[in-house]
């Protein structure tokens, strides 16, 4: 890929790297090493995505090479064993800025020689890097927990050298707006999206699962992130006689919709994804102004906030190997994990899968691997998640629930007054993904 | 050279020239008066740095009268109509010499080549040094203009009037807060260019005004109250009271007072 | 020991050298007039009393204080007051206001503004308008009253007849000469009857120096000292 | 389409929301602005810290608020707490305001204004990391509202109240009295105490307050004190607004407008400010209502501003109420 | 150069102090465009606070090219031509800015410009023409993988291709620059020529009424120069080679989005930069955007270019650090608490005392010490040795 000849080498240990790891799949009982960058978001306000995503990889090696997950390490270098394989972690903050996670990788590719690539968790971060690195450099990525469906499903990302196991807008609106349309009385949405990526991404996957649901979608707007000015917006809805509202934002804006929805007297219900602890926390405080303490299963019902679609939340799966991982993450890092956690799991997971399938730490290698693989350790259950060979886009179960009010279990580890309840269903692995033969489907690999 | 019919400038209320009808030929006539009598405020009409509330200013050039009334001052200056100040208005931080090379430049058609270097124009810096040896400031060429005493600066503001080729050459209180040893350069400076080009010069003091001019024209509240050669405009009565002499109430400012400036009003440049 | 007293006062602007030792001394009580022409420095000196151009030579003092080195708010406080020759009236602020201002105790504002309407009866006619748009010679007895109303022991008055008509003049020449039963004054005018009137002692500057004084009533406007430094 | 939307905005119903909405806009960008007005009007120093000081105002004011409110405090006891925050902040940052002026503004004034702008806009940078620092060690968010604050508002303010046909937010309502009281005393602060009448004679003419026995030194620095102290208050009071909210990026979002304010209405005067502060909120209530129900190009709302700036710049370049610079000599 | 150094005994504190070489092309294109930004504000005194406009201009100009979506110039077209599109657009955009805006003085001339710059990042950022994602911003697509050339279009051998992953990599007397590295040297070299194309303009007569409008506009007016179209022109000029610096960015990055292209604090860092260098310099800006990036990327966090963190967290040990201050706070904590990510506080506090003791700046202060003639000889000498 890039010559080595032109590289600052300091140290003698990456110097031997390259050796070891073209040994590696040959000399048996020898420990082979690959480098994978790791790029997330390590501080400023959307560090706890970074958070859960990282945490998330790292408890998927630790669970492959059976240790107890690593300490936080920030951002910098960090090495983990499993089995006779050595990953070097190259972890880089992003910033949640496209620019500053396309200097990284163009660093971690050009000067520090990575096998592959590994996260991003905005759409649009994931996407620059799609564009301006992994295709130019011709080195593999394992994406997540960024979310835009656009980016496995759109000629102009999806490659062979782009994989996700993390789980996307489009299998959230396939798995939740579908439910919605089924099984409750809403028959005209509302749909409201970030003006990026991810937003869009959002309400073009709704939009489509809702109006062959038979849905009418009655009204749809953009506006910038981070918006508030949401009284007006909501009051739009309820007179263009919506029964059911999304909003495809992240914790920059949802916070401000839940507490205009939540404040305001609206007949129609807010649904979508199941959210990351911050926004529960918001919204849960907000509920508990609002509503009065303590919050109960029936004041929340009554909020019409809900049902949301979890793409994993950690008491949604009941089996051996997400019980080893809630508990080894808990004791880690002090809080559960929540949606973004399991998808790069199994990210990390199928990588391990996959250097011991193929015998070789090259990128070419690992991706070649991947293609069509199904993940055998991840938290949905033994083979939770296959990676579709059309896209390379991981299909995985997702379920269904209503927020209820924290129980006490939890109540450490989740820290916000209101989590994702039982299911209310679950949906089977290969009804969340965009079919191959869609017309949303642009990709065909 | 250049005439007025009718000027006339209003401030508000205040008439700070009032209907003057004036001509200048080849020669050096003063203008006196009291403080705030208008002296300066004609001098912005004359180079459109005001435009007047009546009347007209006319310049000639080859033989025919222009009507430059409400021309803009940059087109007023290259029409030949140049001046210096009574408050020292130089570029600061530039030498001496660029001061007057940039005036030298600003005539010619080169002012606005971009691509060549100025050095490449000689003619330009030769001028200027020409005109800073005239008026006897060859020795400061290369300091900042800042770094200049008052009477030397009240020097290079003649000299950047000077550097513009000027058709009509408008002095305003060149002496003003020069000290008594300078003034005398000054004078001469005065004499010797009043050989060269037409001047109308603004002095209060009288030891130059009465010796140095072929004219002298007295202004009083904006009006002109007396024009003629300095011996008559001396004897008469009027301007004995109204400036020479006695004190008559009506003259509304002091020359200090453009001096005096307020911080406060400085507007940022930068 | 005088009141004020100047001693080799040397004072610039920038570079130019304004006053070049100046000499001279008021007692308690007295008027004096300091005349010369044009841009002798009279001004300068009074700003220089004032510490708004402070010498940079010379000793000033006050009350066997020296001044040299004090704000111009201490200087004021210390009752010197200023009737400045360019009015430096505040234009945005009312009549009233700007005689408030010129009021330090709070106490003293209703005698200060008596005072000031009793001088000028059109002051109190304009109390409310704002003195930027007062006629120019309103604006300066507005400034004459605003260095009577303060509590001053010492006036420095800057040429205080200057624009008005003649009228007016005798009004001002009435405060000032009022005015000066119970305070000391430094007056520059160049109204010569006007100021030999009030005055009882006289300096003569030129080009920085004192260079005559005398008893204003030995002399009268036509004395060949005067014309000497005052006219062409 | 356009006509029929129009219509609809003409109705007494639309029209007086978007008209009570511009006015508590108004309200607060006349909060946000009067601060820096102030500071310019007299000492000429554009201020490009004040956007920082206004986060720096909404997290002490947030502050102050989380550590008195708990959830059963009624609402009339946050009320009363959150006038007392407001004054509180509006006396620490005093202080600060006035610590800053005279160990590094001070020493400026006789230097080209642009140094002060450059300064100030050194000391944003200074703060802003200071708050990220303090926030990452409470583990507050440093991009997003602090919703702990947002939540000591009283139920209350967040419900709608109907004026006749008009349906108008409490909190609107609140922050029209929080800007009137706000306009009034500074306007009273200018024009009836002794010290107002020594500013503004200070800020016409130095040489002469001073020789009037008014010590302009320290009136500038009272001033500037004065200036940081209503932008800290304008922070406390957006802290309640879901619109801002206390985040460190509050101090670009209110400098931008607070700049736009005081130029429209013309560069120190407080008059042009106010005039100004209720032409921009109408402008942005009016726009509001568009983008909601009109036009979907996102950027509407950030691009109002702009405009207003452009437009009456190119009308008026002085602004509305500035003063035309006097001829040359 | 800078591999001996790395290679010396004091490497470590070499590459702690050191830039990277991505970190300097970023000095070189940025430096650029701060230099254009002193080239108006430096040298007429009127602050054009929305100068960014220009620079994103020019690199959406390239990108746009590359990705076909501009009429009549496909995605083959060369990159110097590229550069020079985006200059001349950028030249009609100052033009119909500056006649307005030129009505102004002051503080509202830069308030306009950075109104109407304001106005086009917004616009910008909502077009969908330009990106899928226009608040993204657009990058550099299939149409175009290749690298962008510099150097004499069409002519092969005389070209070479930048980007830290599609540059060409050129074997030089037995050591081998990588893309980066011919990167820097390339888009050096169009930065030089720039500077000294702007150089030439402020030495030329034109340049000299620019400096005489920043002394004193009123008598510039008085001797007879219309300094309206002056200033104009001036503009345009200064737009033109922001625009060359934008489009040399985006060719190096191959993307670009509004933040750091049209945004108003785009053309703060230009500011910071002229101050820190010394302000109507020309290539003092330079220096100063050098000795920002150096300050930032010293204090920058771990693996993103070396640094104070990592360099202290070797020196101190694993066991120092872990030590304890006071409750729970150990040296690590404060280290990083302080450090990690705040390089912003640091070049804040570095501006302040500049704008409080060195007024002039980095090279201002330097031409005053070491005499005027200096400055117009040594520039070419320190750039050749910059790295
Ligand atoms: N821009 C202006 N606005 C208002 N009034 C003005 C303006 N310029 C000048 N004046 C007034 O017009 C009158 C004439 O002023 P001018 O400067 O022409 O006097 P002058 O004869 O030059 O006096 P001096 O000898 O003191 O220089 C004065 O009363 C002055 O205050
Ligand atoms: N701020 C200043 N800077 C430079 N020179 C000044 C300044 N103020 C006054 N001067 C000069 O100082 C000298 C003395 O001025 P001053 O005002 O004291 O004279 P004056 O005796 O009061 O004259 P007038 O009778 O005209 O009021 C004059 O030559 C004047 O030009
Ligand atoms: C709310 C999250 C699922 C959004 C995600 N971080 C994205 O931008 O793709
Ligand atoms: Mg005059
Ligand atoms: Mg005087």
């Amino acid at each position: 890929v890039s010559d080595d000849s032109s590289m600052t080498e300091q140290d003698d240990s990456d110097g031997g790297m390259t050796d070891s790891s073209t040994n590696g799949g040959s000399g048996g009982g020898s420990t082979q090493t690959v480098s994978i960058g790791v790029l997330q978001p390590r501080a400023g306000d959307l560090k706890y995505y970074g958070d859960q995503a990282l945490w998330g990889f790292l408890s998927g090696l630790a669970y492959k090479g059976e240790t107890d997950p690593p300490a936080d390490p920030g951002s910098g270098e960090l090495t983990i064993t499993a089995g006779d394989t050595e990953y070097r972690l190259l972890i880089r903050d992003t910033e949640f800025s496209a620019d500053t996670a396309q200097t990284a990788a163009t660093n971690l590719v050009e000067n520090e020689d990575v096998d592959m690539l590994a996260g991003c968790a905005s759409s649009a971060v994931a996407s620059r890097v799609v564009t301006t690195v992994v295709n130019q450099a011709q080195v593999p990525i394992m994406l997540g927990p960024a979310a835009s469906a656009d980016i496995t499903s759109n000629a102009e990302t999806c490659s062979d050298l782009v994989y996700r196991a993390s789980e996307n807008t489009a299998m959230d609106a396939r798995s939740g707006g579908k439910y919605v349309a089924r099984e409750t009385d809403v028959s005209s949405v509302y749909l409201f999206g970030a003006d990026y990526s991810f937003g869009r991404a959002v309400v073009n996957n709704y939009r489509d699962v809702l109006e062959s649901e038979g849905v009418d979608i009655v009204g749809e707007r953009f506006v910038e992130q981070g918006y508030a000015e949401w009284e007006g917006l909501l009051d739009n809805a309820e007179e263009a006689g919506a029964e059911g509202v999304v909003g495809g934002f992240t914790v920059a804006t949802l916070p401000a919709m839940f507490n205009a929805f939540l404040s305001g007297e609206y007949s129609y219900r807010v649904f979508g994804g199941f959210a990351t602890r911050i926004t529960n926390s918001v919204v849960g405080g907000t509920m508990q102004s609002v509503l009065g303490e303590p919050l109960t299963e029936e004041k929340i019902r009554n909020s019409r906030l809900g049902p949301f679609t979890t793409r994993y939340h950690w008491n949604q799966y009941d089996n051996p190997i997400n019980d080893a991982f809630v508990e080894s993450y808990t004791n880690a890092y002090g809080v559960v994990p929540d949606l973004f956690t399991a998808g790069t799991f199994t990210g990390a997971s199928a990588i391990h899968q996959a250097i011991q399938e193929s015998g070789s730490t090259e990128g070419a290698d690992i991706a070649d691997a991947l293609k069509g693989m199904t993940v055998t350790d991840t938290p949905k259950g033994e083979n939770g998640y296959t990676f579709q060979e059309y896209n390379n886009q991981a299909r995985s179960a997702m379920t269904v629930a209503n927020p209820i009010p924290t129980t006490d279990e939890w109540a450490d580890n989740w820290g916000a007054a209101i989590m994702p309840g039982e299911p209310l269903a679950r949906i089977g692995a290969d009804e969340t993904t965009i079919p191959q033969d869609s017309d949303q489907m642009g990709c065909s690999l | 050279m250049l005439r007025t019919q009718g000027l006339t400038k209003e401030f508000g209320g205040l008439v700070a020239v009032d209907s003057v009808d004036f001509e200048l030929d080849a020669e050096l006539c003063s203008l006196i008066g009291p403080n705030g009598a208008g002296k300066t405020t004609f001098f912005n009409l004359l180079t459109g740095s005001l435009s007047p509330t009546e009347g007209t200013v006319e310049l000639r050039r080859n033989g025919t009268w222009e009507d430059i009334t409400n021309v803009s001052p940059h087109e007023t200056a290259s029409k030949g109509i140049h001046r210096s100040y009574q408050v020292t208005n130089v570029f600061p931080n530039s030498t001496v010499l660029e001061n007057v090379r940039v005036a030298e430049q600003a005539h010619s058609d080169d002012a606005t080549t971009f691509w060549r270097n100025v050095d490449r124009y000689e003619e330009f810096t030769e001028r200027a040094w020409a005109i800073l040896d005239r008026v006897g400031l060859s020795h400061r060429a290369e300091d900042l203009a800042s770094t200049l005493s008052h009477g030397a600066k009240r020097k290079l503001e003649v000299a950047i009037a000077l550097a513009g080729d000027p058709a009509v050459l408008l002095l305003d209180e060149p002496n003003a807060g020069v000290s008594s040893e300078s003034v005398d350069e000054i004078r001469d400076l005065i004499e010797a260019v009043a050989e060269d080009y037409p001047v109308l010069l603004v002095e209060h003091n009288m030891d130059i005004v009465m010796g140095v001019s072929d004219r002298v024209v007295v202004l009083h509240q904006g009006a002109v109250i007396a024009d003629g050669p300095p011996a008559d405009v001396r004897a008469n009565p009027d301007v004995q009271s109204a400036y020479l002499g006695g004190y008559e109430p009506g003259s509304l400012d002091d020359d200090t007072t453009a001096v005096g400036s307020d911080p406060d009003s400085e507007e940022g440049t930068a | 020991m005088s009141l004020l007293e100047l001693d080799g006062v040397h004072t610039y602007y920038g570079d130019s050298h304004i006053l070049e030792g100046v000499d001279l001394s008021v007692e308690a009580g007295e008027v004096v007039a300091l005349a010369g022409r044009n841009g002798v420095g009279k001004t300068t000196t009074l700003r220089t009393i004032l510490q708004l151009t402070p010498p940079r030579e010379g000793s000033i003092t006050f009350r066997d204080e020296s001044l040299v080195g004090l704000e111009t708010h201490e200087v004021a406080s210390r009752g010197v007051g200023w009737i400045p020759e360019d009015r430096r009236i505040f234009g945005q602020l009312t009549v009233e206001e700007n005689l408030r201002a010129a009021i330090p105790d709070p106490d003293d504002v209703a005698s200060g503004l008596q005072l000031a309407f009793d001088s000028f009866p059109i002051l109190e006619e304009r109390r409310g308008q704002d003195a930027g748009t007062l006629s120019g010679g309103q604006q300066q007895m507005l400034a004459i009253a605003r260095g009577l109303v303060g509590d001053n022991d010492l006036l420095l008055v800057d040429e205080p007849s200057e624009g008005l008509a003649p009228q007016i003049v005798a009004d001002v020449a009435e405060a000032l000469s009022k005015a000066s039963e119970d305070m000391t004054m430094l007056l520059v005018e160049q109204n010569l009857p006007l100021a030999l009137d009030l005055a009882d002692r006289f300096y003569i500057l030129d080009k920085g120096r004192v260079v005559d004084d005398g008893d204003t009533a030995a002399v009268t406007a036509d004395d060949e000292r005067f014309r000497r430094y005052l006219s062409a | 389409m356009i006509l029929e939307a129009l219509a609809e905005f003409l109705t007494l119903g639309e029209l007086g929301g978007v008209i009570v909405n511009g006015l508590a806009k108004s309200a607060l960008y006349v909060m946000i602005a009067s601060g820096l007005t102030l500071i310019f009007g007299l000492m000429g120093v554009l201020n490009f810290a004040h956007g920082s000081l206004t986060m720096v105002g909404a997290y002490l004011g947030g502050l102050l608020m989380v550590v008195t409110v708990t959830g059963g405090t009624a609402p009339i006891t946050r009320l009363g707490l959150f006038f007392i925050a407001i004054v509180v902040v509006f006396a620490l940052l005093t202080v600060l305001g006035g610590a800053i002026e005279t160990t590094i503004i001070r020493p400026l004034y006789d230097r080209p204004p642009i140094y002060q702008i450059l300064l100030t806009f050194g000391l944003t940078l200074v703060i802003e990391e200071i708050v990220r620092i303090v926030l990452g060690i409470y583990d507050l968010q440093p991009l997003s509202d602090w919703q702990a604050a947002l939540a000591t508002k009283p139920q209350f303010l967040r419900e709608p109240v109907a004026l006749g046909p008009v349906s108008a937010g409490w909190l609107s309502l609140f922050q029209i009295l929080l800007g009137t009281i706000t306009v009034v005393s500074i306007w009273a602060f200018l024009t009836k105490t002794r010290y107002g009448l020594y500013i503004r004679a200070g800020s016409e003419d130095t040489e002469m307050a001073s020789a009037l026995g008014i010590d302009v030194r320290q009136v500038f620095t009272v001033v500037f004190a004065l200036g940081i102290g209503l932008a800290g208050a304008a922070g406390t009071l957006l802290m309640w607004d879901p619109t801002w909210g206390a985040s460190v990026p509050l101090a670009a979002e209110t400098l931008l407008p607070a700049f736009i304010v005081v130029i429209v209405g013309g560069l120190g005067t407080f008059r042009g400010t106010v005039v100004a502060a209720l032409v921009v909120g109408m402008a942005d209530a009016v726009t509001t209502w568009w983008f909601q129900n009109v036009i979907e190009f996102t950027g509407l709302p950030e691009l109002v501003l702009f405009l207003v700036l452009v437009v009456t710049l190119i009308v008026r370049p002085q602004g509305l109420f500035g003063v035309e610079e006097v001829g040359g000599h | 150069m800078y591999h001996t150094l790395l290679n010396s005994p004091v490497s470590a504190e070499t590459q702690m102090l050191l830039p990277t070489v991505e970190t300097m092309v970023g000095v070189l294109y940025f430096g650029l465009f701060a230099i254009s930004f002193d080239f108006i504000s430096g040298y007429t005194g009127y602050l054009s606070f929305g100068h960014a406009v220009f620079y994103g201009t020019g690199a959406y100009t390239v990108i746009l090219i590359a990705n076909g979506k501009l009429p009549l110039l496909g995605p083959g077209t060369p990159f110097m031509l590229s550069l020079l599109v985006g200059g001349l657009i950028a030249i009609a955009l100052a033009i119909l800015v500056g006649l307005v805006s030129f009505r102004l003085s002051g503080v509202y001339f830069a308030m306009i410009t950075l109104g109407f710059a304001q106005v086009f990042y917004v616009f910008v950022r909502g077009w969908d023409y330009v990106a899928t994602n226009p608040r993204d911003g657009p990058a550099v697509g299939p149409s175009h993988a290749e690298g962008f050339q510099i150097g004499a279009p069409g002519i092969d051998q005389l070209s070479l291709s930048i980007g830290v992953l599609t540059g060409d990599e050129v074997a030089l007397l037995g050591s081998t620059l990588s893309g980066t590295e011919v990167s820097y040297y390339m888009i050096g070299l169009v930065v030089l020529v720039c500077y000294f194309a702007m150089q030439r303009v402020i030495h030329s007569p034109f340049g000299r009424v620019m400096i005489a409008v920043r002394e004193n506009e009123e008598r510039a007016v008085a001797i007879g120069y219309n300094t309206y179209l002056y200033k104009l022109g001036a503009f345009a000029i200064s737009g033109f080679f922001a625009a060359v610096a934008g489009g040399l960015f985006a060719g190096f990055k191959r993307s670009a989005s509004p933040e750091n292209s049209f945004y108003f604090l785009v053309t703060g860092d230009a500011l910071l930069a002229s101050i820190i260098g010394g302000f109507g310099t020309l290539a003092g800006s330079l220096y100063g955007h050098l000795f920002d990036e150096t300050v930032r990327e010293f204090l920058s966090k771990a693996g993103q270019g070396g640094g104070l963190l990592p360099y202290l967290r070797a020196l101190l040990g694993q066991e120092t650090l872990d030590a304890t201050l006071v409750g729970e706070t150990t040296i690590g904590g404060l280290i990083d608490l302080l450090l990690n990510g705040h390089a912003s506080l640091y070049v804040g506090l570095v501006f302040v005392l500049f704008v409080l003791y060195v007024p002039d700046g980095l090279l201002g202060t330097l031409r005053a010490r070491v005499g005027g003639t200096f400055a117009d000889a040594l520039p070419a000498k320190l750039w050749g040795d910059s790295e």
